[in-house]
């Protein structure tokens, strides 16, 4: 399969006071080219340590890699230089949309100014390498003439006043555009967007939304989208994975995932949203404590599907439909599907 | 945090960053004025509830009770208390702070003559604490829990807990007694260069004197060390700080995120960002600077305002003291002017 | 030839002559200014000095003095007139050495009938005021008048300039720094007794002991105040830079005692304090032998000190024995002692050590010496005890007996409000003798019962420890000027 | 309350360096309290012996002797219990005025709490320890100056700390909610805002301390704390420099006891605030 | 309609000083402008708009935490709008507020069980047992062990902190509740659970509740009517059907449009508003939607549209609304 990202085991553990956090166990996952990918779970399932894993951030004292792989575009990430990483994997072939875009810029620069810097690193115009020693001139104006073109795709008013602007005296809308443009800049083949649109009002993060899944078409980039809200996914994603609690539990392209879920967590969650035919449905049950997590299938707690091999072992992924795979042993059969 | 509605707002009513300083600058410079009236009523009041009377030291030993009047009347001891006080404003808003009693000059005219000294010190001390307190509470910040981080965590904490006055003596008692590498005391040997500044430094350079300026840079190490030493402790602790405030940001994180080199990161945006709550601290650290320049300049003999002060009380010069404690009120009052508009002007989100 | 630098413990913060009197800062006076005569040499003796020649009249009320050929720095002539001016400046000034004056010589009285003949008329007679003369430090009167600004008699300009015809000429001068004078090639009094003069002089203030003592070592400065803790001495002593010449000076060293408030009014109680002291401790540990025990309020080595008295001892047993016959109330007594001077805080916690043991109450007062300087003349502010030092102005008897007991003198100079009828006659008498023995016989019997009495705690008188560079030569010392006339001296 | 102080304890013991701070500090109260059994020459505070002046340090006398010939580690001890007391009472008094005059001031927005709060600035528009002297030096000599002059400068520290608090803590909810709840103005001020900015104050209270010791040994030093022979360790140092260099124990053992009580005051400091303000632990180390 | 009100708002404002830098006021910002609605006994209104859009000022300014600038606040009857919290100890009792944060208006210094006490303490004459019978009561119907009550706030999970806020208003008995944001930041499976709770308590304590959200899901579940707000106005007030399924405002409209909905067409192809809110301190004259509104024309500026019940029980304050056009003769 030609996938653009292939996670693979990914196990990711974070040493804290009370001991070893099993934030991440055994996640597969996968993005194709071109692909917009969600991957979506409730607060805490390891979301956004997942997309960090891939982007090579994850806070290096407390983190602990203890298996897998993360293969992007035919290199293995987990093996490569951090310094290559750095400078040819990050911010160019993988750029990155934050979740809060009022205090993921620099407070106390221009806007234009934090471009600028990142341009310098990242421009596609950059040689290579070790990175510039002096940003010339002739790159330098050519930059600007991308930045501010992107600007306007963006549907930015007035974008060199906009560059002259401090962060705060920018909407949270417009950051968010702001955002996006300079995950594109460096002409990538994977964005990671966390959560982009959480901190968004509605109307706000349609807007969002809607020129995020344009551009990407646009230019055929890779998303790889992190939310909590499936109506959100539910609007620009090709294929979804579920997570709960560092586990990867269900992967299906859009259709069959919200018409047909197959693992009782995805259908419990589905249920859980407030709608006119089912009432209000909670799942019964906390999240786990992950540094002592539950063997096996970590929902086995809270499903009432669980049996004696569910709290015993993980499931492996299993096909149970076109490009729809679930890691459960008792795979929901249409039952409860909204 | 998840799903929490959205905070804050584009403000369009800010002003521009020019108009933002001179506004805030404005807003401080009104608070000056009433800031140093009330210190002067505070200095005055302190200087009427005094045990000794310094008129009849004035007028010395075999004064008679007329001659003790006369001088009253003179220095208007005599009137009413409010119209001492209003007197006495007077006076100080005409560069008037009295006549010390001890030398009989007009004690502005010996503060002034003395303010260079101390200043050159000052200023050489915040310059060096600064310029090596900011990179190593950086590099503490970067290595943190490292084997330097623990380092410079002793070095700070020793540095505000020691006793300055206790610090100059084993200095001394190191490098001037023992191993005689520096002079002892003293700002320079002799009588200095020809004064242009009174700072010797620029001074000798402006003479193009190479001699007196090596000697004035001797004289200058083991006091500048010494005052330098909590200082820097200071700004250490706060650049530290800063710099973990900062790194811990969602705008580091992004930029890391997006491949800057965490060198760039750290040396050209979080230093900044660090940098705001380092400057906040220079008035508190220009504060402990002077408070210990008054018993470093004493154990250096250096011939600034400290010395003076310490002089002024040895001698029961009240007038002195007084106006010590009014100049170094004024010049912190000003520090913190600079501070809190230079802080302005860094910071784009201060709006006064 | 050379420079000479002398490292001085007090601040020059002015150096006008009549302003101020005493000994820390003596050297301003004594090298730019000259008097009509001058005492040299220890012991001291009074010579002429400006003047050739005095003539007294046979009452002793009229002193006519005949002046030599002198300049001032500014080529102007030594005048009478300058004589008349500087001291009825002196007696309109009210300070310095004014005290000396007051009383005895009238503004006004003093005359010129020519220009090198001055007559001082005395409004009674005096046996001392011989010996205050060199105190008159003539002044240039043109050169100052020409400075006075709203009648402050130049005080401002004199306190920053030099207006004299002394041996030295201000140069330079910063009252953070010190000051510098050259040779006055002019001077009176020639410069032939001396083969190589120095050039110039410098005095700096450098307050740190430490930093005079390590500058003197490491020949930065050539001299410095012969006070030293004794502990420093001994370091100098040792250096091979640097030579220590010791002379028995004549400042003694006690304690004032409230003679005048209960129950010091008793003299069982100022017994029992003089018993109480551990004058052993005090001069051979404490300052390691470098002074001689002085049982009388005079010094050691002046005449009119009786060599019979033996002087108190510290003997609890007899404090307690005499403590036990005070019939006023106890209370606890207050010990003052001056800032700056470690010594006066060492004695009186010696002096506190003893008493606790005899079961008298103490504390320890440590005041500046302005605040002590007031207190000692009001009778409330005074503190029961003050330890102090009396130095030399003049060399005569009077400069400390004379007014440290006299009864006009309570609340002036007699700070001990000590008033007996039978000292103070043998006192006055003296004052106005011409006839050395009787002079003589009067004071010794005046400190007998001084003693007798315990008027205070007398403990010793100093000895001058003066250190110079070994290669300064020639130093002249005398207990008034300190051995800080630099005239005589030369360096190599 | 017993279980907080409990947690305090368990998160002391945990804190290497606070544990280490409040041990320097249990150890200086000690030290003060039993000073009399801890010293070797108890009488040597009053009682002098001059032959035995300036002795270096040896088995019976751990710190050498002084000027006077007594034992410089036993005075040391004495020494602690002056200390002790002007930091205590120093803080204490300008606790007292500060914190009722922060928290009314804070509380009532009026020209009141402007006006208290203008004089507090203006107090802290001088140098401290320069207010400090020129009062200390007017009032003359004496702890009880010392520690007159201490708290007239130093309560506008926490005047203003309380003050600032108690603005930030009117904003926080849970405080808006008691208001909304109808509850009193002294019951949110003493029984929700107090608590709540007392770990500021605690801190700033702890790191004062080291602070105000450190004052008041200039103020000895400078000649303005209290008179001889008392033991105060500022004054002592002064006493030492005109035997230096030979008599260096003499200036050393003061000048460590000082840097290390203070240190114990700073690292205590740190770590109370480690421990009580979680929003400054993110900064703090992990 | 207003006969059974309990609660009722008239032209009820709340305008907050703008300050510029000298610390003056330039201007104000109408938080909360000219609004008027009713709350029925045993109802729950919704209150729904964009962020900044006066939800929870309307929320405080009805409980007395903010002083109104204008209008009045009708409650059971008795005008209370200038009434101050101490001087309406037994309004109080009947009129709560849980917080957009009910986590953050615990005390963290205070063990819950004190928390919930501390209404009782202040508002009835109770002593300790039959308080502490009273709080048990509550802990156990908010779905809470006792042994909660000894716990911290920072010891319980953001879900139980709602629960506690809750059972801290519930003490007292109220009439009525204004929910803040009782459920954003929770993910949907424990919000399922806490709504539930809600209209739980709503059957056993027989309250009102207004409702306040931008979750326009969980809105139509639970309310019986909702309030749009945009600005400081209300812009659309009607029953949730009515709003939901026939919305007139084209404010409304977008929002219902914005909201994705799984399973129906994407609003990422359908989604039409463009813009942002202005800055409520410098609003547009007029209807304050007319900047982003695709329909506004040039009268739209002229005056501030009125919020008119066009059809029984569905209001709207758009010139141009379909229900207008309907009845209008032309
Ligand atoms: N640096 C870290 N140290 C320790 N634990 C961490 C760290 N970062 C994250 N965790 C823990 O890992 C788990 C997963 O966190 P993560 O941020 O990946 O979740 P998420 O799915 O992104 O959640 P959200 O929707 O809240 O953003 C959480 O329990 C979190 O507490
Ligand atoms: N105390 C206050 N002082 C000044 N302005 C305020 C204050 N409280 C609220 N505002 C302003 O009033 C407007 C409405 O705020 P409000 O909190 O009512 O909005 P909201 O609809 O509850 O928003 P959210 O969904 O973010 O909670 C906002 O622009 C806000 O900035
Ligand atoms: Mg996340
Ligand atoms: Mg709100």
């Amino acid at each position: 399969m030609d996938d653009l990202l292939a996670v693979t085991g990914l196990t990711v553990g974070f040493a804290t006071e009370s001991g070893l956090a099993r934030v991440l166990d055994q996640v597969d996952f996968r993005i194709g080219r071109g692909e917009i990918v969600g991957l979506v779970g409730e607060s805490g399932c390891g979301k956004t340590t997942l997309a960090r894993a891939i982007l090579g951030v994850l806070p290096a004292n407390s983190a602990r890699i203890s298996a897998g792989s993360i293969e992007f575009d035919g290199r293995d990430l987990l093996q490569e230089d951090p310094d290559a990483l750095a400078t040819d994997i990050r911010g160019r072939a993988i750029t990155f949309v934050p979740q809060d875009p009022f205090s993921s810029f620099n407070p106390v620069f221009t806007i234009g100014r934090q471009i600028e810097e990142l341009m310098k690193w990242k421009s596609p115009d950059a040689e290579p390498g070790s990175g510039p020693r002096r940003y010339a001139r002739a790159r330098r104006s050519s930059d600007l003439e991308r930045v501010l073109e992107l600007l306007r795709i963006v549907q930015l008013p007035d974008p060199e006043a906009l560059l002259r602007k401090y962060p705060h005296e920018v909407s949270g809308g417009q950051r968010q555009r702001l955002m996006i443009a300079m995950a594109l800049l460096p002409e990538p083949k994977l964005i990671i967007a966390d959560e982009p649109t959480t901190a968004l009002d509605v109307t706000i993060q349609a807007q969002i939304l809607k020129l995020l899944r344009r551009l990407a078409a646009e230019r055929g980039v890779s998303v790889l989208f992190t939310t909590h809200d499936l109506g959100t996914a539910y609007e620009i994603c090709d294929r979804m994975t579920v997570m709960y609690a560092g586990q990867d539990v269900e992967s299906a392209p859009s259709d069959s995932f919200f018409t047909e879920p197959r693992h009782i967590y995805t259908v419990r969650l589905l249920q859980s949203l407030p709608s006119r035919d089912h009432g209000i449905r909670g799942i019964p049950g906390q999240v786990p404590d992950l540094t002592a997590p539950p063997p096996g299938c970590r929902f086995h707690p809270r499903c009432d599907a669980a049996s004696a091999l569910c709290r015993q072992t993980r499931p492996d992924p299993s096909d149970v439909g076109a490009g729809h795979v679930a890691r459960c042993w008792h795979p929901a059969q249409g039952e409860g599907t909204p | 945090m998840t799903g929490a509605a959205p905070r804050g707002r584009a403000g369009t009513l800010q002003p521009g960053l020019e108009m933002r300083a001179l506004v805030l600058t404005v807003n401080r410079l009104v608070w000056f004025v009433p800031t140093l009236l009330g210190l002067l009523v505070i200095t005055f009041t302190i200087s009427h509830i005094i045990p000794a009377d310094p008129i009849a030291f004035i007028a010395g030993d075999n004064a008679t009770a007329e001659q003790i009047a006369a001088l009253k009347a003179k220095f208007g001891v005599d009137k009413p208390v409010p119209v001492q006080l209003w007197n006495y404003i007077l006076g100080v808003a005409q560069g008037d702070f009295g006549i010390s009693l001890y030398t009989q000059r007009p004690i502005a005219e010996d503060l002034i003559a003395r303010l260079p000294a101390t200043l050159e010190l000052a200023f050489v001390a915040v310059i060096l604490s600064g310029v090596i307190g900011i990179p190593l509470g950086v590099l503490a910040a970067v290595r943190r829990n490292s084997w330097l981080d623990h380092a410079l965590r002793v070095f700070t904490v020793s540095g505000l807990a020691i006793a300055a006055f206790w610090f100059a003596i084993l200095l001394q008692l190191l490098f001037a007694m023992k191993l005689g590498w520096t002079p002892l005391q003293g700002r320079v040997d002799g009588w200095g260069p020809d004064p242009v500044t009174g700072f010797y430094i620029v001074d000798s350079v402006l003479a193009g004197d190479l001699e007196t300026l090596a000697d004035v840079i001797g004289h200058m190490v083991l006091p500048a060390v010494t005052l330098s030493f909590p200082a820097m402790a200071t700004i250490m602790r706060f650049t530290r700080a800063g710099v973990l405030d900062a790194i811990n940001s969602n705008y580091v994180d992004y930029q890391l995120a997006m491949g800057v080199p965490r060198r760039v990161v750290v040396w050209r945006y979080v230093l900044r960002n660090a940098l705001i709550g380092t400057v906040t601290q220079v008035g508190l650290v220009f504060g402990n600077l002077i408070a210990n320049a008054v018993v470093v300049e004493a154990v250096f003999d250096w011939p600034g305002l400290g010395l003076y002060a310490v002089n002024s009380i040895l001698q029961s010069d009240y007038n002195g003291i007084m106006g010590f404690t009014l100049i170094m009120g004024t010049v912190f009052i000003i520090v913190n002017l600079l501070v809190d508009i230079s802080h302005g002007l860094i910071d784009p989100r201060e709006t006064g | 030839g050379g420079k000479f630098v002398f490292a001085n413990s007090s601040a020059y913060d002015t150096l006008d002559p009549h302003a101020i009197f005493d000994v820390g800062r003596v050297a301003s006076r004594i090298n730019l200014y000259d008097g009509l005569m001058r005492w040299f040499d220890n012991p001291p003796h009074l010579e002429p000095w400006l003047a050739e020649k005095v003539e007294v009249s046979d009452d002793g009320l009229t002193y006519t003095f005949t002046l030599r050929d002198a300049t001032f720095h500014d080529g102007s002539p030594v005048e009478a007139s300058d004589v008349v001016y500087s001291i009825d400046r002196i007696l309109e000034m009210k300070k310095g050495a004014f005290s000396l004056f007051a009383g005895t010589v009238e503004p006004g009285s003093t005359k010129a009938p020519d220009a090198k003949t001055v007559v001082f008329t005395l409004n009674k007679p005096s046996a001392i005021f011989l010996a205050t003369v060199p105190e008159i430090h003539v002044l240039n009167e043109e050169l100052v008048r020409a400075n006075e600004v709203d009648g402050d008699l130049g005080t401002a300009w004199l306190s920053k300039n030099d207006a004299g015809s002394g041996s030295f000429r201000l140069t330079r001068y910063d009252p953070a720094v010190g000051w510098q004078a050259e040779r006055f090639d002019d001077h009176f009094f020639g410069w032939d007794m001396v083969e190589d003069p120095l050039d110039v002089i410098e005095f700096r203030t450098v307050v740190e002991i430490n930093s005079r003592v390590l500058g003197l070592m490491n020949g930065d400065f050539h001299g410095t105040d012969g006070y030293l803790p004794q502990d420093q001495v001994k370091r100098l002593a040792a250096s091979e830079n640097v030579n220590v010449d010791e002379q028995e000076s004549m400042r003694i060293f006690y304690s004032i005692i409230h003679n005048g408030r209960s129950p010091m009014t008793d003299v069982n109680f100022r017994k029992a304090l003089a018993y109480a002291f551990d004058y052993d401790g005090f001069i051979d540990n404490i300052l390691s032998g470098s002074v001689a025990r002085d049982p009388v309020p005079l010094p050691n080595n002046m005449w009119g000190a009786p060599a019979d008295v033996k002087g108190y001892t510290y003997d609890l047993d007899k404090a307690a024995e005499h403590l036990a016959m005070v019939k006023e109330p106890l209370r606890e007594i207050t010990l003052g002692a001056l800032a700056g001077y470690g010594q006066t805080e060492q004695a009186a916690a010696l002096l506190q050590n003893g008493l606790n043991k005899i079961g008298v109450e103490t504390k320890i007062v440590t005041e500046p010496w302005p605040v002590a300087s007031g207190k000692m003349r009001d009778e409330e502010q005074m503190y029961d005890l003050l330890f102090l030092w009396k130095s030399t102005y003049y060399a005569d008897p009077n400069n400390w007996l004379g007014e440290m007991y006299a009864c006009e003198q309570i609340g002036a100079r007699n700070n001990s409000w000590y008033c007996n009828e039978e000292v103070d006659r043998l006192l006055s008498e003296a004052r106005v003798s011409t006839d050395q023995a009787v002079r003589q016989a009067n004071y010794e019997q005046a400190n007998r019962l001084l003693a007798e009495d315990a008027a205070g705690i007398f403990v010793y008188n100093t000895k001058w420890f003066g250190p110079f560079s070994t290669r300064v030569k020639g130093v002249r010392f005398c207990p008034i000027g300190n051995g800080q006339e630099m005239r005589w001296v030369s360096i190599d | 309350m017993l279980e907080t102080t409990r947690f305090l304890l368990r998160k002391l013991a945990s804190d290497r360096t606070a544990a280490l701070g409040a041990l320097i500090i249990t150890l200086l109260v000690v030290v003060a309290i039993a000073a009399p059994v801890l010293s070797t020459h108890p009488g040597d505070v009053t009682e002098f012996h001059p032959p035995e002046r300036l002795l270096p340090p040896s088995g019976d006398h751990f710190f050498g002797t002084d000027r006077m010939g007594a034992d410089v580690y036993s005075r040391l001890l004495f020494g602690a219990r002056i200390t002790i007391a002007i930091a205590v009472i120093a803080i204490g008094a300008s606790v007292l005025v500060g914190i009722p005059v922060g928290l009314v001031a804070g509380y009532y927005r009026n020209w009141v709490s402007d006006a208290l709060m203008r004089i507090s600035d203006i107090f802290l528009a001088v140098p401290q320890i320069v207010l400090a002297i020129a009062i200390a030096q007017t009032l003359g000599p004496s702890i009880e100056n010392v520690i007159l002059a201490l708290s007239a400068t130093y309560w506008p520290f926490w005047a203003r700390l309380v003050y600032a608090e108690t603005r930030s803590a009117l904003n926080d909810t849970y405080v808006e909610a008691s208001i909304a709840l109808g509850a009193s103005p002294w019951r949110v001020m003493i029984l929700h805002v107090l608590p709540n900015i007392s770990s500021s104050v605690i801190v700033r209270t702890t790191i004062g301390m080291g602070g105000t010791i450190l004052t008041a040994a200039v103020l000895g030093f400078l000649g303005l704390g209290p008179p001889a022979p008392s033991p105060e360790w500022g004054r002592t140092i002064a006493e030492s420099r005109e035997f230096l260099p030979e008599a260096w124990w003499y200036a050393t053992a003061p000048g460590l006891a000082i840097f290390l009580v203070v240190m114990g005051f700073n690292l205590l400091g740190d770590g109370l605030r480690d421990i009580l303000d979680p929003r400054t632990r993110r900064s703090g180390d992990g | 309609m207003t006969a059974d009100a309990l609660l009722s708002l008239e032209n009820l404002s709340k305008h907050f000083p703008v300050l510029n830098v000298w610390k003056r006021r330039s201007g104000w910002l109408k938080a909360l402008d000219e609004v008027s609605l009713s709350v029925h006994k045993g109802e729950i209104l919704g209150i729904v708009g964009e962020s900044g859009c006066g939800k929870s000022t309307l929320g405080k300014t009805v409980m007395g935490i903010h002083r109104p600038t204008s209008g009045r606040i009708i409650f059971e009857g008795n005008d209370i709008t200038h009434l101050k919290p101490h001087q309406s100890r037994g309004m109080r009792r009947d009129l709560q507020y849980t917080y957009q944060d009910p986590g953050a208006s615990l005390d963290p210094r205070w063990k819950i069980g004190r928390s919930l006490d501390e209404p009782l303490v202040i508002h009835t004459r109770l002593n300790r047992g039959a308080r502490r019978e009273r709080v048990r009561e509550i802990l156990d119907a908010v779905g809470l062990p006792d042994g909660h009550l000894d716990l911290y706030p920072h010891e319980i999970s953001g879900g139980q902190q709602r629960r506690v806020g809750l059972a801290r208003i519930l003490t007292l008995h109220p009439t009525m509740v204004v929910l803040d944001e009782p459920t954003s930041g929770l993910d949907v499976s424990v919000q399922a659970t806490i709504l539930n709770l809600f209209l739980d308590l709503q059957k056993r304590f027989d309250l009102t509740y207004v409702f306040i959200s931008h979750d326009l899901g969980v809105v139509r579940m639970v309310c019986d009517r909702v309030a749009v707000m945009y600005l400081g106005k209300v812009v659309e007030l009607g029953s949730s059907d009515e709003i939901f399924d026939r919305p007139r405002h084209p404010y409304t409209q977008s929002l219902l449009a914005a909201v994705p909905q799984i399973g129906k067409g994407r609003v990422t192809e359908t989604f039409w508003l463009e813009g942002e809110p202005p800055d409520p301190g410098n609003l547009p004259s007029g209807c304050r939607f007319r900047t982003r509104c695709t329909q506004a024309r040039d009268d739209c500026a002229l005056a501030v549209p009125p919020l008119v019940e066009h059809s029984p029980g569905h209001a709207d304050a758009c010139l141009y609304s379909p229900a207008r056009r309907g009845y209008s003769p032309a």
